[in-house]
């Protein structure tokens, strides 16, 4: 029999940490205030007690060091699991991300793989302003050489870390910041790795995909709950894996319902959407009956007053009306 | 805490109750905020700066109008310190269209070009480059102004900090250099961040002359800065001043402050700049027991002000989301 | 009466330094390298000597720290070019250009511009491997607050420096390696400041657009070329300005041509190409008559081997063959 | 030159011969490296260490098998130095699949992961970190191992230098810090890029325990590196070495050499690390005429028979284009 609790997704991220660190010796987790203060996020609050300062590693501020050290520790044959922070400040370390991490592998004809796990908390709402509320999803998922993965659902949070941890290569999880005091379900019995290759749909529908990931997917559901009171049933299919990408559910998807909407909270130019509208014009283009529409991210540094942040960041109203153009109502 | 001639520092009692006015407009103003933030008025991240007041104030005493201010995210004090108008700040972080930075910033990002106050910037370490360019500016149209770049303890372990010593070191750049070591970086202690704890040493490393000062004696701080500045000035390059301080407040409004004893926060307190500096200049007679009433009064009304302005000052209106992204073709030409 | 002289692209960006040095003293010109070197790709070879070292400033190797600085001065009232050496290194600057740079406008309100020129040289060809061979141009297009250009001719090499300058905010100027032996004519009398907003058509053509910028350009033509040997007219359209991106000339061509290819050394991933081929989509979907496709960069770290770095990047083969299939043959 | 007892070195003829023999392969591997470049057989950035070759070879005789080795770019001589097969060294510079790194790297990524060698990396400072990362491993693994870390002097400008000092010292990693300070970095001087051209200050000053060594002579580096790695290996933490050297030809094939003077180079030349150690070997009579005459025989014929495997060699089918972005999941598995 499983049973399963009520946790937030920041208690999914814990758990599945201290899973990893309970199961594996080589994995320790590693970066700024992981320890005692618990993590930007508190995702790690409690685990320096439970596993110590060696495993549970505090990091002095050094992005691209840690990061760095990370790479050489995973080649060491250590399990390490970097935390940044935010993805903000991700961008100091993106040297090491992509021109080492990303390329070790290739740039040694095969000889080494790189088993490291980055997580960062990203994207906006929070008010934090321009400095701290930053989407770059797509430029990680631009890279060859990495994987990266976004869990939008409680399950996830503690799944794909597993698997990240079981995958060879590097991982990225980008955990939206504003899903960590989410509440959800978690079966407690089940084999919780996750397969990081495939999407999901999270709401089955017929006249309109509407693709997306991370905090989008609730945004998408809440679209979606609306639609159907207007008598529209729209598909949710949440990316989960934002590289590679899971052309197959998405495509299966559109072929049945022949519209299609991405919903990304990354900026609209450049974004992950356009990635994923291409994509579906380049493989599905003859089963449309609409254009792909985007909702994506007004091209503004995230604004602090929430009025304006919040007018900035796609919603529900866009997405409902992004639906109803694809239909033509 | 005793005021020798060769600090430069001239403590009559109108400069005596200035220093401990501008202490106490910060502390009352950021108590003020943390009691909005409560209600929900200022939103996002609020770092106070209430324990560290004598940095701001000290080190501002030795800057003219020319000079130029870097400051990170807990800058509320360098600003008030700075001059620029209580109402202004507190609209900011009410995220109104007549805050300094129009509401776009917040707390983290108060700027006041008037003021040559160039943030609040949010980056760790993020704001060293950026003093350092302004002072390649002043160095290369022959201007003798100082930039002052405060930044915490943290900051020293990031890349930023040790690439922007040897850029001002090995161009003699003329900034004043401000580490506020305030012995944590959110949660992270600072023996367990530097191997080496002494951060003036990574400065002095550079041939930056670098000196440690008690950050709870403003008038410490304030001669040490002027030292520094008339180095600077007189075209000796960068100058390095490690603060030691303390936050009497936890590093955000989100932080449970559990990384520290309760009794070491309440053993800075007792030796805090204010009280710190009221019991010696009262002690001395160089203020009464009513020019502190009569600070204490005058703040309050300041404060009060400053926040009935920001409450009724409107928000700007959703239409204008797209302003300010990029610098519109009339204002350029 | 216009006198025109044949200088190759590294000739017209340094006569634009040149030019914009003597021009206005508030000009300077910084980046590892750039003096007695001459900079990575000779560039500013010779420029110290007629400028001085405070003019023409080697930096230590610290890009974060000195495009930074970069930005600093033009705050202060100067007019800086920072040159970083290729964007391979750019990744260790990306937060003082993503944050700071194109930030600082917004978040203070409209108070600042900065008047900031930052050169690099970019892309693949030269056999330089996966750490020296990138093509980002994609993950800077992303970010509002900057402005992407990338030359392609001698006479941008030239003008868009000027025309950078004169921008009051941040400007990235991406210029191809593989291009900087280029030969072209150069016209001396021209007023040289060129319209950054806009794209240029290269090559007029009927039955399809091949839409690219930088090194693709060149490889575009010779498609063009070749598809005009077996009676295809094919135009091609040089973007010039990667963000914001000139949607009216694109769109003008493809409801005329009805086809659309895009050519992109970007990975295909994330790419620009996914950008405007979705924006195609978007706004000209009724008048395709095929899928937009892409010719983009294979999904590896580049390799070192010639063989295996020109299968990896786009190549007039594959353009020919990207436009025959829009038109079915 | 002096071999004193303290150093650690047993200068036996065989120990003489085997240094001299292992500079001599350095430098004519790469003589032949230039030349089939000019020819067209290697191609993209190629980074010669003429000059340099006693650092590597005395460095790495401190080294076992057990320890790694990260470099950059510029690191035929420590993949050589190291054991590395010439062949598979060359054949990796022609781009053949028989390369040590299956011709994908080049000269700029030579790996071998069975010597433990971990690069070739070409972002300068970029390998520090990594290095660090390999000896955490080592550490929280409990393996009594050494990684032995080589960059230049015009790493020490780039924040990552910084960082990683800081990581290691306060972590204690068992890392062996080698900065080759040959002066230069491509074209800039030292002393218009570091306020503070003592490189090994900008170690010390985390605490980290460092030297300053003549570069030039093969012996004081194998004594020097010795005595760190013993130390490394006993727990104390990592080591900073500076050797102060100099590159004898350009930077890479591309450099017209324009920053330098031809009399510094030409200087430099006279004592050189091949010719000082050979003409003091020699005086010393503990090595003999016949010996280098030896050596150079030798070397000469697996230079030659290192060009025939890796000319002979195939490249890679262009079908395998994709192959080694990531790890095939049976591998994994
Ligand atoms: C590059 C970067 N990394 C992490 C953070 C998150 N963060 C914000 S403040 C802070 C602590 C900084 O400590 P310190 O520099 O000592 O300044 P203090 O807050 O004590 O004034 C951290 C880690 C950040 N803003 N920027
Ligand atoms: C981060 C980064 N910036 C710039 C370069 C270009 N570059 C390659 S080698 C080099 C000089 C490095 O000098 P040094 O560290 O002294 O090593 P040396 O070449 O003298 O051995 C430069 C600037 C690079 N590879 N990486
Ligand atoms: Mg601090
Ligand atoms: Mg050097």
């Amino acid at each position: 029999m499983t049973t399963s609790r009520r946790i937030t997704y920041r208690e999914a991220v814990r758990q599945a940490l201290r899973e990893a660190l309970a199961s594996d010796e080589r994995v320790f987790l590693m970066g700024e205030d992981v320890g005692a203060y618990g993590g930007a996020y508190a995702c790690s609050l409690g685990l320096v007690d439970e596993f110590g300062t060696e495993r549970v590693r505090n990091t002095p501020l050094a992005e691209s060091g840690f990061t760095g050290a990370g790479i050489g520790a995973a080649l060491g044959g250590m399990r390490p699991i970097v935390e940044i922070m935010t993805v903000n400040f991700a961008l100091l370390a993106l040297d090491q991300i992509v021109n080492t991490a990303a390329t070790l592998r290739h740039m040694s004809g095969g000889q080494v793989s790189v088993p490291l796990v980055i997580r960062m908390a990203t994207g906006a709402g929070r008010q934090l302003a321009a400095q701290h509320s930053h989407s770059l999803e797509n430029w990680f998922a631009h890279v060859p050489g990495i994987r990266v993965v976004s869990p939008s659902t409680i399950p996830d949070a503690r799944g794909m870390l597993k698997s990240a941890l079981a995958d060879p290569d590097p991982v990225i999880i980008m955990e939206h910041a504003m899903l960590y005091n989410e509440e959800g379900e978690l079966e407690d019995a089940e084999d919780h790795a996750v397969d990081l290759d495939r999407a999901a749909v999270r709401r089955p529908g017929e006249q309109a995909t509407i693709v997306t990931y991370s905090a989008g997917v609730k945004k998408a559901l809440e679209a979606a709950g609306r639609l159907a009171d207007e008598g529209i049933s729209a598909e949710v299919i949440d990316l989960r894996s934002l590289r590679p990408l899971d052309d197959e559910t998405v495509m299966a998807s559109v072929r049945r319902t022949h519209r299609a909407v991405i919903v990304d909270e990354g900026w609209r130019t450049g974004s992950l959407a356009a990635e994923v509208a291409t994509r579906i014009h380049e493989q599905a283009f003859y089963d449309l009956d609409a254009p792909v529409e985007r909702v994506c991210t007004a091209e503004v540094p995230i604004p602090y007053p929430r009025h304006l942040e919040q007018a900035a960041l796609p919603q529900p109203e866009g997405i409902v009306a992004a639906v109803k153009r694809t239909l033509r109502r | 805490m005793t005021a020798p001639a060769d600090r430069r520092v001239h403590l009559t009692h109108a400069h005596a109750v200035d220093l401990l006015s501008r202490m106490t407009r910060i502390r009352r103003f950021e108590e003020a905020c943390a009691e909005h933030y409560s209600a929900g008025r200022i939103r996002g991240f609020l770092h106070l700066y209430i324990g560290e007041e004598a940095n701001a104030v000290g080190v501002c005493q030795a800057l003219t109008e020319e000079d130029a201010i870097v400051a990170t995210y807990r800058e509320h004090g360098h600003a008030l310190a700075r001059g620029l108008p209580m109402g202004e700040v507190m609209a900011e972080m009410f995220g109104k269209a007549a805050g300094c930075s129009r509401g776009r910033g917040g707390s983290m990002h108060i700027f006041s070009v008037r003021h040559r106050f160039y943030g609040g910037n949010a980056i760790v370490a993020g704001g060293l480059p950026l003093a350092a360019g302004l002072a390649l500016a002043d160095r290369m149209q022959g201007r003798r102004r100082v930039t002052a770049c405060f930044f915490g303890e943290g900051a020293a372990a990031e890349g930023e900090f040790h690439e922007t010593m040897n850029l001002s070191a090995l161009w003699k750049l003329p900034v004043l250099f401000v580490c506020e070591n305030n012995l944590y970086a959110m949660g992270t202690a600072l023996e367990i961040s530097e191997s080496n704890t002494d951060i003036a040493a990574h400065a002095a490393v550079f041939g930056m002359p670098a000196e440690t000062v008690d950050g709870m004696d403003v008038v410490a701080v304030e001669a040490a800065a002027r030292r520094a500045a008339d180095a600077i000035r007189g075209g000796e390059g960068p100058r390095f001043l490690e603060l030691r301080t303390y936050r009497f407040r936890a590093h955000s409004m989100f932080d449970p402050d559990l990384y520290r004893e309760k009794a070491e926060v309440e053993a800075w307190k007792t030796h805090g700049p204010i009280v710190r500096f009221t019991e010696w200049a009262t002690a001395t007679g160089l203020i009464h027991a009513g020019d502190v009433e009569t600070i204490e009064a005058e703040v309050a009304e300041e404060v009060a002000a400053a926040v009935a302005f920001a409450d009724a000052a409107p928000f700007e209106p959703v239409e204008d989301l797209l302003k300010d992204v990029t610098t519109p073709r009339e204002v350029a030409r």
